[in-house]
């Protein structure tokens, strides 16, 4: 799955995942990521919604990325400015990692909160997934959408849900969904060995995905404890869990 | 032809034989001109080569003298029963009877001097070492042979002249005389081949055959068993050429009479040939068990080597054996008035045998080609395979037996009305004596699956044995039943249809097949030797060959048989009237 | 008291049924269960392990793994993609089995009953099963007609299709992309050779492959192509016409297996001096199937060559072989290299000595005795032993031509002196297919070489190995022994004999009925055979 | 009447036919040979080892009994932790080297039985020549040892003369290795179990000796020891031959005396 | 038809009919609805059988003046009857060419493999030579039955018998392993009553310990695929697997004082 890339090696090098919260006191309800969460059955509470935001530090030596060989594919090599590479582990230029996602682990349990209706697009472009990592709620559409006009297959295999392994020999779009959180579903392209993303399907809105900036931002419900509402990060490499009470007492470069 | 033969054409050629032989004995004797000359061990002969040149020679002498050696036997018991039962017409058969072995005898000795030219001059090596072993036998031979043959002579010659009283005593005498003769000539020639199948165990590759003691050599492991079983043998094939050579007669026949004198006749043939069949097998377990003891790996030869495959085509024969004479039987009831209440039980009786016949020669391990063999699973058949195997063919052989004294036994009742006040007792007695048995066999036949070997062994003996018991006690309250019994008409012999004769030459043909297939058994199982593990045949024919080629060469010897025993009867029937025994009229066998 | 009697045996009957009726009511339903957990216990788990999961003892023999079935994927279905099966879709499966894989059928092994309650006791290993709606099959339609332009359409299709990135463009297996296929357990996982589909799991029927193109198999990389067509890309006819050019790939029936091998006598032409010459088109083909050598240690439990097609013909002087066999590569191929160290990974350090290191080539060995054997007896099929040498030639695809060797045991050919070297080789690569001609003059200067007579059954084996799929040594696909049949000219007796039997016959049968006839005529009794009856 | 011998004649050659058709239809097997061998003086080692191989597994008939673990001591791996028997055989008596003693052991193997087996095993220069039993010899000798056979063996010693020399000397050589007075001890060095069960121990192909001083006098004893081709005990007639008659010149009177007593002792 | 039926010749063409039927699909099929495994018949037993039973008819309907002439009848109206000219002329075409064709089909050159005769159960040696040691096979049992515990046996045979036995032997024990099809002969079928039903233990260990190489020359060592095991599992996983065979299979062992093998040769 990880092809070329020692798994052991990198998980050895000491990944610290460093959190900057600003859980202030008010704020928008509802993360940017889920897709416009209009409140309708569990509204946020405006007086104990907050923002937590906060960056991903990767310490220890930033593995070197594969370079795909995308010879076979000249259409997508085309697409490519520079050689194409892997996306398991993303290490920003000032040592943040992407494509961590980023959800409210426990403490929504009693809440329940309308699935969107607009559907998420997940595009095969360039022989990659665009995004590589990406949160939807159970029951939200996923269209999954072919832009390289040549054969992609979207192999997804859950363990909580059921999954699907549909075919797109052209440009074309198809639309799926997931009944039940399940992090992380993966998928994958059998005929592009190199091509997996990683879908967080979550029963909330609140989740995101750490990208190429330096930010990562996600709504957090304050509920009346303040301390049982838990952050998870998920950094898509190895889907290892770090969980982190959402208390708003984090302060910046705080090492978890 | 008269009484009177031509006696330079009938004679010559046994005078031939024996000077031949006596002279060769001279010739080849330890110190004989012969034998200081032979440089070589082998000739060839053109053609066939040594090993079928032999061969043939061999087993044509061997039939004519089977058929020479088991007639006298039954010709005297005819003549017995005609001399104490006071019933001439079994008298005029056992004449008849030794009018065919006069002029089998010349055949015999023909074949006999030209075997022996043969093996001195294509094996002269093993001839010299034979003889220096054997030479006082060989001359005690030759001598018996002479008496043996002034003996037959006088036999039939005197038949008319010592016809009566005490005089025909002798005359009887005289018949017993000529079986311990010929008897004793085979048992000394038994002896030659035995020692080659089983010498002594001091005899080894140095003994000088000068050293060999005679005596040892003579009653060797295998002599005696060898001897019972060709006297048995010899009985059923005199009786099946008897059979069919009547069936010929008949077939030929201008007149009524005539047909019914050999239709009768061809029946006695065939009740002796079926009657001491049914021993034969036991005679065989003796020979295969000495052979065994001699040697396993030559018993192992026999029964598991190279030769297991002939023992399916044995099974075959007697299959065949089996079928026909059973039918000769029932086809025969059709002379036979009151036999018509039987008849409906042929065929119940027949559908027994021809299972009988499936099981028997149901192969253990099946010929199949590959895709059969994996739909099989192996060679061996799931279902059938249970048929394959010593349990399932000893249950077959023992109810086909059964059933042949059934189809004898109704056919003796065909006729007969019984008078006695406990016949249907005693019948249904019987009944229940054959159900029992047929029970007793299947009983031990299908337990014998589920019991060791070494048990299993056992029950092939009380299955034997039930059926001898059933025979005996069967026969023994028939006879009671029997006595005085009022015939529904006597049994018109000779109206019989031609099919029933035909059924006869198949009969005659397989047994004298059979024969020499077994003769091939014997003599094949000591492969590469002349004398087992003591002379070896060195010779380009030193292999035994495969069943396919002896049965070529069996087939050519059965033909070359028949020819001349066509021939024969051919030339002597020329000029001769029937000797009619008169059964036409009489009922009753 | 006759009429209590009745009573009695009526009343008798009566309980005897109630009694049955109650026993079958109490050992009903949990006798079921009971049925498809011992059963399973008993057949299943071996492979699939006691919890389902695919881990049974077995398991690390085997690639493709065996299911696990704790994840309810199953690849052969008759309803959508990522849906679970029906219960007539695990029905099929244990009853048919996996051909490609080592799930067996087991229709003649287990009742109905027994075959039953597995479907059922299967169910309960995941739990999916028992959520939300029974799933349902999909009605697949009827297939349409096969004809050239279907078959071109489907041609086609399969290009626009993209399938060839897998299965290759002649459908051996060879695609770009097999290189990196891997199951739902992660294991590498072979694209189908579409040219056996004999071996297709699910069936090799034009229905059955169009129903895994419209519902994929689940767990493997193979998609569904359901969303292409609701997506009007290409019509469900067009599909059909796919499923009609897959299977044309195939041939007409499963080759039955030939324990002979025939070679034609040529004897107005040349024979071929090249392995893809025309000529090869006349002669008839035989199949050999190979499987995995697990005799000797080490020992292969991955062979990926399963079967060869062997053609042969002589023209008296000379006997030419050729062998075609699907092999997705020509090894060494650096494409492969990464799936070679994780089959060598997988299925090899369980045995004995590591596989050959560096690159390794295809091999391909052709075995026979040294000499016709005149009995049944023959060498050990598996390269001899040390009392009965066998008698080789040798291919292998890094070096030209072949060479005549001498072994005694598997892993022992020494090669014969170069002067003995008579066998000439040649051999292409294309598109996922070896096609090999050996050549050798049938009889030899050389003692220890075979000569090879006509008119009998010579006995030859064949090993193949693929050096991409980590084979070498003693890891290689073997076949016992079949035989080579140089045919003879044909005996005039053959043309002769049935005219004579004809005529022999024909004569007879007049001659019986102008008989009889005559015989009528003259108003004799028919009864010629019972003379005297009346 | 030419009809009716016609009729004879179809039936009589059918039913001949329809035997021989049925014969030649199924499995043909034919008895194998064994090759005759003959060697110049200056035969090869290779060419020995060729043919004694051919002979053990073919017509031989060695590899019936002597083939991988069957019914005599295994030859070609490995017999109970001794290794081959080409590894082996110069060990086996004291003053045969390999060569004289796998020479003996074919020419008169029950001098030389080995323990644990039961004497089976014929002389087999009855049914080979000297040149097959020379082959045999170096086929044995290359099954891990070296082969020393050569053509000066067959042509010097060879023959019958020489097997017929070297069985006295086989004999004496597997003699007295025992100077013991103890019974049972001489009873084992000389092999008298081989072919004698007492106390469950032995083979069965002579009389047993438990209970054998009940059923026969000492007297008796000694004389069958002595002379045992003078009669033997009934049922045992068979194997009489199997009794070496050297045990008078083996043992000493001493010895002689103990084992008889030892064996009327036992009732 | 029932006037058919009553006439001879009617009569024994339904035999006929009837036997062949029994002979070709009967004894297929009809033990298995009693539990009992059969297969199918080679031709040549079908041939043997169908031979038997045409020589009984032949015998039945001329062992009866009346029955034969019946019999016969309807053939000889064909032979003279002005009526029946075609059927005449077409028998007299057909049968010539059957017989043509049957001629034909048997001279021409066949390429058929030669047939193996293969012992599947040569007897047993008496004792075999076992990594080293000297086994006696002869009234040798199955230590493990009266050892440790028979559960822990069957586990490990079982374990056994998975990780090695499998791709012959098959799953079910029937033979049909994925790899049987590359055999010839086919793996043994352990479900068979005529394989290890048959067998002591002893004999089912000599088989598994000296494999193929170990066989006598009946049992055609040359071709048979077994491996010599002993190269493989200890004495303790050959007795294991052993206990496996006949509890999955449903067989008991043979016990001893029989004898196997006894029942070879035809």
């Amino acid at each position: 799955m990880f092809d070329g890339i020692d798994l052991k090696k990198v998980l050895a090098a000491t990944v610290a995942v460093f959190i900057a919260t600003g859980c202030g006191g008010g704020g928008d309800g509802g993360g940017d990521s889920g897709g416009g969460a209009a409140a309708v059955e569990n509204p946020v509470d405006a007086a104990t919604a907050g923002n937590i935001s906060g960056s991903i530090a990767f310490e220890g030596d930033a593995p070197a990325m594969q370079t795909i060989d995308m010879e076979e594919e000249p259409v997508c090599a085309d697409k490519h400015a520079s050689t194409p590479m892997t996306e398991d582990v993303v290490v920003n230029d000032n040592g943040t990692l992407a494509n961590v996602f980023v959800y409210v682990k426990e403490g929504l349990e009693s809440l329940q909160f309308p699935t969107p209706s607009q559907p998420v697009m997940l595009d095969q472009n360039g022989c990659m997934y665009r995004p590589h990592v990406l949160g939807v709620m159970a029951g939200q559409d996923i269209t999954i959408k072919n832009s390289d006009g040549l054969l992609h297959n979207i192999n997804a295999s859950p363990t909580e849900n059921r999954g699907f392994n549909m075919s797109q020999p052209v440009a074309m779009e198809g639309t799926r969904s997931f009944r039940v959180a399940e992090v992380m579903v993966p998928l994958r392209c059998d005929v592009h060995g190199w091509m997996t993303a990683y879908i967080g399907v979550l029963d909330h809105p609140f989740h995101a995905v750490s990208g190429g900036d330096d930010v990562a931002r996600l709504a957090c419900q304050r509920t009346d404890q303040p301390a049982d509402g838990t952050l998870v990060f998920r950094p898509a490499l190895g889907l290892h869990d770090r969980v982190e009470p959402c208390s708003g007492e984090h302060s910046p470069g705080k090492t978890l | 032809m008269s009484e009177r033969l031509p006696s330079g054409a009938r004679r010559w050629p046994l005078w031939l034989g024996g000077i031949g032989l006596v002279t060769l004995l001279t010739l080849v004797s330890p110190d004989g001109i012969l034998a200081q000359e032979i440089s070589r061990s082998y000739r060839d002969f053109p053609l066939i080569g040594s090993r079928t040149a032999i061969w043939i020679a061999a087993e044509v002498h061997l039939l004519f003298a089977a058929f020479v050696l088991g007639v006298p036997m039954f010709a005297v018991v005819a003549e017995a029963i005609g001399i104490f039962g006071k019933d001439r017409k079994y008298d005029k058969l056992a004449k008849e009877f030794t009018r065919l072995l006069l002029v089998a005898y010349s055949a015999t000795a023909i074949w006999g001097a030209i075997l022996s030219f043969l093996l001195v001059t294509l094996y002269p090596r093993l001839w010299v070492y034979l003889t220096q072993i054997f030479a006082p036998s060989m001359w005690a031979y030759a001598g018996l042979f002479f008496l043996e043959s002034f003996t037959l002579y006088l036999y039939y010659y005197g038949w008319d002249r010592w016809a009566e009283g005490r005089a025909k005593l002798m005359h009887w005498g005289l018949g017993i005389m000529l079986n311990v003769f010929g008897t004793t000539v085979m048992f000394i020639a038994n002896s030659w081949l035995t020692f080659m199948m089983s010498p002594p165990a001091d005899v080894t590759p140095d003994t000088s055959p000068a050293m060999v003691q005679f005596w040892s050599a003579f009653a060797n492991a295998t002599w005696m068993p060898i001897n019972i079983h060709r006297i048995i043998a010899n009985v059923v094939f005199g009786g099946a050429i008897v059979g069919a050579y009547a069936a010929y007669r008949f077939l030929i026949a201008e007149t009524d009479e005539e047909r019914a004198h050999y239709d009768w006749m061809g029946y006695v043939g065939n009740l002796i040939a079926i009657g001491a069949l049914i021993v034969l097998p036991f005679a065989g377990y003796y020979l295969g068990r000495e052979i065994y003891e001699y040697s396993p790996g030559m018993g192992q030869t026999l029964m598991g080597g190279f030769m297991s495959w002939l023992w399916i085509i044995q099974a075959f024969l007697i299959g065949v054996l089996f079928l026909t004479g059973n039918y000769y039987l029932w086809v025969g009831m059709g002379r036979i008035p009151g036999a018509e209440r039987f008849m409906p039980y042929t065929k119940y009786m027949l559908i027994v045998l021809v299972v009988g016949v499936i099981v028997w020669a149901t192969p253990h391990t099946m010929i199949a080609s590959r895709a059969e063999i994996a739909a099989m699973g192996g060679t061996y058949h799931p279902f059938l395979g249970v048929l394959g195997v010593m349990s399932a063919k000893n249950t077959a052989v023992n109810i086909m037996i059964l059933t042949t004294f059934l189809s004898f036994l109704l056919y003796r009742r065909a006729n007969k009305e019984p008078v006695v006040e406990w016949a249907r007792t005693g019948t249904m007695i019987q009944g229940v004596l054959f159900v029992v048995c047929a029970g007793i066999v299947i009983f031990y036949g299908i337990y014998g699956y589920f019991v060791t070997a070494i048990v299993r062994i056992g029950f092939s003996v009380y299955q034997v044995l039930a059926v001898i018991a059933t025979i005996f006690s069967v026969v023994a309250i028939d006879v009671a039943i029997g006595r005085g019994a009022k015939s529904r008409g006597a049994i018109r012999w000779g109206q019989m249809p031609e099919r029933s004769q035909y059924a006869l030459f198949i009969l005659a043909v397989t047994f004298t097949w059979l024969m020499g297939l077994m003769g091939y058994a014997r003599s094949g199982i000591r492969q590469h030797w002349h004398v087992w593990e003591v002379v070896r045949d060195t010779s380009e024919y030193a292999s035994t060959p495969a069943l396919g080629y002896a049965s070529q060469i069996i087939s050519v010897c059965v033909l070359i048989f028949f020819g001349l025993v066509a021939f024969i009867f051919w030339v002597g029937g020329l000029a001769e009237k029937p000797v009619l025994s008169g059964v036409g009229s009489e009922g009753g066998d | 008291m006759r009429i209590l009697g009745v009573v009695k045996g009526q009343l008798g009957a009566a309980a005897v049924l109630a009694l049955f009726l109650l026993g079958a009511g109490a050992g009903g339903v949990s006798g079921q269960e009971g049925l498809g957990k011992t059963t399973y216990d008993k057949w299943c788990s071996g492979c699939h392990g006691v919890d389902g999961d695919g881990r049974g003892v077995a398991a690390e023999y085997m690639l493709p793994r065996p299911r696990d079935f704790t994840l309810a994927l199953y690849q052969i279905r008759t309803t959508a993609s990522g849906e679970l099966p029906t219960d007539a879709d695990i029905r099929r499966i244990i009853d048919v089995g996996m051909p490609t894989t080592t799930m067996p059928g087991w229709e003649d092994l287990l009742s109905e009953a027994e075959r039953d309650a597995l479907v059922d006791y299967l169910k309960t290993f995941s739990r999916f099963f028992g959520q939300g709606d029974e799933p349902q099959a999909i009605d697949f339609g009827r297939a349409t007609k096969v004809s050239d332009a279907v078959l071109t359409e489907g041609r086609e299709q399969y290009q626009v299709m993209e399938c060839f990135k897998c299965h290759g463009e002649f459908g051996r297996g060879d695609g770009t992309s097999a290189t990196t296929l891997e199951d739902a357990g992660s294991f590498p996982i072979r694209a189908a050779d579409l040219t056996e589909n004999w071996k297709f799991n699910g069936g090799g029927s034009v229905e059955d492959i169009f129903r895994r193109l419209r519902t994929g198999l689940d767990g493997t990389p193979m998609p569904s192509y359901q969303d292409v067509v609701d997506a009007g890309v290409i019509t469900e006819e067009q599909l059909w016409s796919v499923a009609h050019y897959v299977r044309s790939l195939a041939p007409e029936d499963a080759p039955g297996i030939d324990e002979v091998i025939r070679a034609e006598l040529i004897q107005d032409a040349a024979l071929p001096t090249t392995a893809d010459d025309p000529a090869w088109d006349e002669v008839s083909v035989s199949y050999i199937p190979l499987v995995g050598q697990i005799i000797v240690s080490p020992r292969w439990f991955d062979p990926r060559v399963d079967g060869l097609w062997v053609q042969a013909m002589h023209d008296g002087q000379e006997l030419a072989m050729r062998i075609r066999w699907s092999d997705p590569s020509q090894s060494p191929d650096p494409d492969w290299a990464e799936w070679k160290a994780r089959i060598i990974d997988l299925m090899a350090p369980k045995e004995g000595d590591p596989p050959e290191a560096g690159p390794t080539p295809d091999r391909l060995v052709v075995q026979f005795p040294k000499e016709v054997p005149t009995g049944l007896e023959r060498p050990y099929f598996l390269m001899g032993d040390q009392r009965n040498p066998v008698y080789q030639w040798r291919w292998r695809s890094d070096q030209p031509g072949a060479v005549e060797a001498e072994a005694r045991g598997l892993g022992t050919a020494t090669p014969l002196p170069s002067a003995e070297q008579a066998v000439t080789a040649s051999a292409t690569f294309a598109d996922g297919q070896w096609t090999l001609m050996l050549r050798r003059p049938i009889t030899t200067e050389s003692v220890s070489d075979l000569d090879f007579t006509t008119g009998e059954a010579i006995p030859v084996a064949f090993f193949a190995w693929d050096g991409d799929n980590g084979e070498s040594g003693t890891r290689a696909a073997i076949s016992s022994w079949y035989f080579v049949f140089l045919e003879e000219p044909t005996p005039a007796t053959v043309f002769i004999a049935p005219l004579a039997a004809f005529a022999i016959t024909g004569g007879l049968g007049l001659l019986v009925v102008g008989r009889a006839r005559k015989r009528e005529q003259e108003g004799i009794v028919t009864e010629d055979e019972t003379p005297d009856e009346a | 009447m030419w009809q009716t011998n016609l009729k004879v004649l179809a039936v009589v050659l059918g039913t001949v036919a329809v035997f021989t058709i049925v014969s030649s239809s199924i499995p043909q097997l034919q008895s194998v040979v064994p090759e005759d061998l003959s060697f110049s003086g200056d035969v090869t080692a290779e060419e020995l080892v060729a043919a004694g191989q051919a002979l053990f597994e073919g017509a031989g008939g060695c590899a019936d009994c002597h083939g991988l673990g069957t019914r005599a001591p295994n030859l070609l791996t490995d017999e109970a932790g001794t290794g081959q028997i080409g590894v082996r055989c110069a060990r086996r008596v004291t003053g045969q080297d390999c060569k004289a003693y796998l020479f003996n052991s074919l020419v008169d193997p029950n001098a030389l039985q080995v323990e644990g087996y039961i004497p089976i095993m014929a002389d087999m220069s009855r049914t080979l020549s000297s040149e097959q039993l020379w082959a045999l010899v170096a086929f044995l000798q290359s099954q891990g040892g070296e082969v020393t056979v050569t053509g000066a063996d067959i042509e010097s010693e060879g023959g019958v003369e020489s097997a017929g020399a070297a069985q006295p000397a086989a004999v004496t050589a597997a003699g007295p290795t025992s100077t013991s007075s103890d019974p049972v001890e001489i009873m084992t060095a000389n092999a008298c179990l081989g072919c004698h069960v007492m106390d469950g121990t032995g083979a069965p192909i002579g009389p047993s000796f438990d209970g054998i001083g009940g059923r026969v006098s000492a007297d008796y004893i000694r004389q069958s020891i002595l002379d045992p081709r003078a009669g033997a005990s009934e049922g045992y007639e068979a194997f009489i031959q199997l009794m070496p008659a050297t045990f008078g010149e083996q043992l000493s009177a001493a010895q002689l005396e103990a084992v008889v007593q030892f064996l009327a002792d036992r009732r | 038809m029932g006037k058919h039926l009553r006439h001879p010749l009617g009569q024994s063409v339904t035999v006929l009919v009837a036997a062949y039927l029994l002979i070709k699909f009967g004894i297929v099929y009809l033990p298995p609805l009693i539990g009992i495994a059969s297969a199918p018949l080679p031709s040549s037993v079908v041939l043997q059988y169908m031979i038997t039973v045409i020589v009984g008819l032949l015998l039945w309907v001329s062992d009866n003046e009346e029955r034969w002439a019946k019999f016969k009848q309807p053939m000889h109206r064909v032979m003279v009857d002005p009526e029946q000219k075609v059927a005449r002329a077409v028998l007299l075409l057909a049968t010539p060419l059957l017989v043509a064709f049957v001629t034909f089909d048997r001279v021409r050159p066949s390429v058929a493999a030669p047939v193996s005769f293969r012992s599947i159960h040569p007897a047993p040696p008496g004792q075999i030579d076992f990594q080293g040691r000297t086994l006696r096979l002869t009234g040798l049992e199955n230590p493990l039955r009266s050892r440790g515990s028979e559960d822990e046996h069957l586990e490990e045979g079982k374990r056994i018998y998975y990780q090695n036995c499998v791709a012959c032997h098959g799953d079910g024990l029937a033979g049909l392993g994925h790899y049987s099809q590359g055999f010839n002969p086919v793996p043994l079928s352990f479900q068979d009553v005529g394989t290890i039903a048959q067998l002591t233990e002893s004999v089912v260990f000599w088989r598994i310990a000296k494999g193929g190489p170990g066989l006598p020359n009946e049992g055609g060592p040359w071709n048979s695929a077994m491996p010599a095991w002993e190269d493989f599992l200890s004495e303790d996983d050959i007795w294991a697997v052993i206990m496996f065979l006949y509890e999955q299979a449903g067989h008991s062992p043979r016990t001893w004082g029989e004898e196997p093998g006894e029942e070879g040769g035809h």
